[in-house]
């Protein structure tokens, strides 16, 4: 039962108040305390001249890094607290490795039955011949699967730092200015002897990338190794021939789409086979004959999709560190 | 080739030393590229081709030539070349 | 297995797939995906909770298709549950609070990208809570490590750029001496899984064997878990990256980062190496000396600010303090407040970040305290919300900062030897952090006559005043109901053993 | 000190090299070397851990002739480690030397101390 109160009663509730305090009205404070308005403060402008200049004069003493006694001694303190703090760690380092198992032994505590399964049955559950890629790529997947995000991230934050925007509204961002872009010795010159090298040595260098990624679980090699020599290659192309003849070919939005796909597909393909290993499902994937190209499982698919992310990504770097986009 | 290998030890000793107390940039950068290369034929003795073949793909390609871009855009590449490129602009 | 089992690889799966996702999006698309991940993986979190409760058992679930010393695996109990809901529900938060800010201070273009980095830092943290193998939480810890970085330098002027640079060389040192004393711990026992590397390192003690490298790779990993969350010699970079950077990111790296790092450590301590034999050796009483230093200096340091930002963010090192001398008691109760205090110090940290730039906005974007005269008067909202975060931090009863102090000192009293230093400790830190939270909240509802400045009521911020109500509501809860709080991560820490 | 320091002769060499990048990091003044001194301490981490996997005598791990004993080859697992490790040193580079470039076009120095006393002058 709510009693109607007139709007006098209303006023002198204390719900009344608190409402007309929090949407910014009459605040209950203001009027108890005494406020006197002050004199109209009129600075004398030789003063503030004065002013302006002791406050320069007195910031370009404090801030004299190089004349500052006690700047020093702290530096020098500093220098001889962290060469015995290295010592200090080398020597703790030496001691701790002078009782550790010796090396190249094969009775290490390293040398256990998770090795011991890695080489035996490596072969048979993987399917790859290069028991090192089976490994991180089957037996310690989500470990690569991070490794692969690394990269990801890293290259976000290349973006963020380095790429030059425009606003909408077609204004040149500020950072374009203090990148410079128009300056001309970056753009790569017309040399005669570096084109004529890269036409050979281009297709040789991705071939071989190729190889490499395609090759990854039958030797030495795999995604991330294969796609920084194509990345490499993409970069002598770029240091040859110039931005212009890449840009027909390979823009941001290639670069943003290759980079999805390869990712999208790496994670999906990965869940699905935790989630069938976890709930002890049956997957689907066969392993082949090993020792074939097409064997391995998803290893040979994951390896082409790291290799086309590494190569994008490396590509990327270096065209974002020279003039900030594709 | 237990020799070999301490021989190759020993210059990744004298390349890390070395990289510290030179003065120029572009030769630390250039020093750190022949670590990562020694490195690489480490790690071949040590039966990993795995890793000698991603680091000499990476550390001694990859991350020398964003070390040389980097220094190109800090002009800590020869300040006297530049300067007669601007003339010829 | 039930199906609830696979939430946990799920949140973090998902929260991976949103950050690629994210790359192709618009900013503002990328907005709604990610709050709909966070709030997906808190839901999930919440579900997997109340059923660990209710098994009263954690499980481990394989990652791949083999078992355990050969395959990755993540394991999930009620701690790390509960963590993970804990941590959704202040991200999620702290990126409504501040969403309005990140429009002034981030370009348009660049947003997506600053939500693939949420994303991607949402799933390390999950990661790191989660993970039950030393590698993988290397690798996520590189992860969380890069994109707290780019947190920091999203807004980019010149003073976050060179926070960022100063925290990157901090973190990396710590990052390698994090690997390095994982390595050694490798060769030890040759395992690389949390539970494996247990069993070796009880036989290990017991036959005495490889004494001191087993100590030396103990005392790497702690160190560099220490620098990377900021304990007190090593917090130079911290004022500058949580000052200036966005409040979002601030908020964020204040109550989460640090926190994935010291909840790895508890993992360390009580899955890797065992509790009792942690205890033994002599490295609780590093972190409880240098524990007790961040507390007093870095209330110190507070008092001397004179940027709000600032203050809160040097308030930081001292409640990091307090975390690290929990562990330096070595004893559970120690360890239970330390928890509580993670709980506490998140929920209270962000909001105030998220109230501070309610503050500053009716003092003209200016966060020095003589603009900030009478702020509380321009905006009511945040003025309240800061004023009980304050009493929080120092630690009035019927907010959390109080139950957490009085956890630290049962703990302390439960000690021998360390129970004097704490407890005269844990008063002067009190006194201290009163001095500057009640000088500030005294100073945002002094009168002024100035009235140059904008008043903000309740239609202005409608998002930004319900986040704030909300994240005192946490806080109260945090405070009233301690004992079911308290209760769980009892019932955690059991299942960690 | 241990019996053998003088057997461990690799791992020795990675923790003076991870000591020697530990001082650049710390003392040298220059971005760019401090980042080189970063790659030469992770460097020698993975030296450290590939002389863990190494045995004396028996071949890299890619299965030759069908033969998988243990016998056969050195153990994978620090190969693989280091992979990953490798990968993220240099994402982690590439990172550090952007945020050169940056800090050098706002400062025109690439001395962390010359930019904080400019920071604190500026009174931002």
């Amino acid at each position: 039962m709510s009693k109607k109160k007139s709007a006098e009663e209303y006023h002198k509730t204390f719900a009344f108040h608190f409402f007309r305090w929090l949407s910014g009205g009459k605040d209950p404070y203001l009027g108890n305390v005494e406020m006197r308005p002050q004199k109209e403060y009129e600075a004398d402008p030789e003063m503030l001249l004065r002013q302006e200049k002791e406050h320069d004069a007195i910031l370009d003493k404090v801030y004299d890094t190089k004349h500052n006694a006690l700047l020093k001694l702290f530096h020098s303190l500093y220098e001889i607290t962290s060469i015995l703090f290295c010592l200090f760690l080398m020597a703790l380092l030496l001691v701790t490795i002078s009782y550790l198992p010796a090396t190249g032994a094969a009775d290490k505590p390293v040398n256990n039955e998770v090795a011991g399964r890695y080489i035996e049955k490596g072969l048979e559950e993987t399917g790859a011949v290069n028991i090192v890629a089976g490994m991180i790529l089957d037996y310690r997947a989500f470990d690569t699967l991070g490794e692969s995000h690394v990269l990801f991230v890293a290259t976000i934050t290349v973006l963020i730092l380095l790429r030059l925007d425009k606003n909408k509204k077609g204004e040149v961002n500020p950072l374009t200015k203090e990148m410079n872009p128009n300056d001309r010795i970056y753009e790569p010159k017309n040399d005669a002897i570096l084109q004529l090298v890269a036409t050979f040595l281009v297709p040789i260098i991705i071939i071989f990338g190729i190889y490499i990624i395609l090759n990854g679980h039958l030797g030495p090699g795999g995604g991330f190794s294969g796609g920084a020599v194509i990345g490499a290659g993409l970069i002598l192309y770029l240091n040859a021939f110039g931005f212009q003849k890449t840009e027909r070919f390979f823009t941001e939005k290639t670069y943003k789409w290759i980079c999805f796909f390869s990712l999208s597909f790496y994670c999906l393909a990965k869940s699905y086979s935790f989630y069938t290993g976890a709930n002890h499902l049956h997957s689907i994937i066969p392993n082949g004959t090993p020792g074939a190209i097409l064997s391995g499982g998803l290893i040979l698919p994951l390896n082409i999709a790291v290799g086309l992310v590494v190569a994008c990504t490396m590509y990327a770097f270096y065209a974002m560190f020279r003039k900030g986009g594709f | 080739m237990t020799a070999f290998q301490m021989i190759l030890m020993g210059l990744l000793i004298i390349c890390a030393i070395s990289v510290s107390f030179s003065r120029n940039l572009l030769n630390s950068v250039l020093i750190y590229m022949s670590f990562s290369l020694v490195m690489s034929l480490l790690w071949i003795c040590l039966e990993s081709p795995d890793l000698a073949i991603t680091e000499a793909a990476v550390g001694a390609g990859i991350t020398s030539v964003l070390f040389f871009v980097t220094l190109k855009k800090i002009h800590a590449i020869n300040v006297a070349e530049k300067t007669e490129e601007k003339k010829d602009e | 297995m039930d199906f609830v089992c696979n939430f946990p690889f799920f949140s973090i799966l998902l929260s991976l797939f949103s950050g690629t996702i994210c790359s192709i999006l618009p900013g503002r698309a990328a907005k709604v995906v990610n709050r709909i991940v966070i709030a997906a993986v808190g839901v999930m979190s919440g579900i997997l909770l109340v059923y660990l409760l209710g098994t009263g058992e954690s499980f481990v679930y394989w990652m791949g298709h083999f078992p355990a010393p050969w395959g990755n695996e993540i394991r999930a109990g009620v701690l790390e549950a509960g963590m993970a809901l804990f941590f959704c529900i202040i991200m999620y938060l702290s990126m409504a609070g501040g969403a309005h800010k990140l429009f002034d201070e981030v370009e348009e273009s660049k947003h997506n990208l600053y939500y693939i980095l949420i994303n991607l830092l949402l799933s390390s943290l999950l990661a790191l809570v989660y993970t039950n193998d030393m590698f993988t939480a290397y690798v996520f810890v590189e992860i969380n490590t890069i994109s707290a970085c780019g947190l920091i330098m999203i807004r980019q002027v010149g003073r976050t750029i060179e926070a960022a640079v100063r925290y990157m060389i901090m973190s990396l040192l710590g990052s390698g001496l994090l690997l390095f004393g994982l390595c050694i711990m490798y060769d030890l026992t040759g395992h690389l899984l949390m539970s494996n590397i247990k069993e070796s390192v009880s036989v290990l003690i017991q036959t005495g064997e490889y004494q001191i490298p087993l100590i030396v790779s103990v005392a790497l990993m702690c160190v560099g878990l220490c620098i990377k969350s900021a304990l007190f010699p090593f917090h130079a970079w911290l004022p500058d990256a949580y000052g200036y950077s966005t409040v979002s990111s601030a908020a964020i790296l204040s109550s989460l980062v640090s926190k994935g790092y010291i909840f790895l450590l508890i993992k360390i301590i009580y899955r890797v190496i065992g509790f009792d034999i942690f205890n033994n050796t002599r490295i609780i009483d590093v972190l409880f000396v240098f524990g007790l230093m961040g507390m007093i200096f870095g209330s110190l340091s507070a008092i001397k600010e004179n940027d709000i930002r600032r203050m809160i963010a040097f308030s930081s090192v001292a409640q990091i303090g307090y975390i690290y001398m929990g562990f330096g008691m070595g004893t559970q109760a120690g360890m239970v407040a330390s928890i509580f205090h993670i709980l506490s110090h998140a929920a209270t940290k962000s909001l105030l970040f998220i109230a501070a730039i309610g503050l500053t906005e009716v003092s003209g974007g200016s966060r020095k305290f003589i603009d900030l005269t009478g702020a509380g008067y321009r905006n009511k909202w945040a003025g309240v919300a800061f004023t009980a975060g304050s009493l929080s931090m120092v630690g009035v009863p019927l907010f959390s900062g109080f139950i957490s102090k009085l956890l630290f000192a049962q703990a302390a009293v439960q000690v021998e030897g360390k129970m004097l230093a704490a407890l005269i400790v844990l008063g002067i830190s009190t006194v201290l952090n009163a001095i500057y939270f009640m000088k500030t909240v005294i100073r945002i509802y002094a009168v002024t006559g100035d009235t140059s400045y904008p008043c903000i009521t309740f239609k202005d911020m409608k998002v930004h005043a319900v986040v704030l109500v909300l994240f005192v509501i946490v806080n109260i809860l945090l405070g009233v109901s301690s004992q079911p709080v308290v209760n769980m991560i009892e019932q955690g820490l059991a299942m960690f053993a | 000190m241990g019996p053998n320091l003088l057997v461990n002769y690799g791992e020795a060499v990675a923790a003076i090299l991870f000591c020697i990048g530990f001082t650049n990091l710390l003392l040298q003044t220059n971005l760019i070397k401090k980042i080189i001194g970063l790659n030469i301490m992770d460097s020698a981490i993975y030296l450290f851990l590939a002389e863990k996997g190494y045995i004396a005598g028996r071949a890299a791990p890619i299965v030759t002739n069908g033969v998988t004993s243990v016998e056969a080859y050195i153990n994978p697992i620090p190969s693989g480690l280091v992979l990953t490790g490798i990968v993220v040193s240099v994402s982690v580079s590439a990172l550090m030397l952007s945020l050169t470039i940056r800090l050098y076009l706002r400062y025109h120095t690439l001395n962390l101390d010359e930019i904080a006393a400019q920071l604190k002058k500026e009174g931002r």
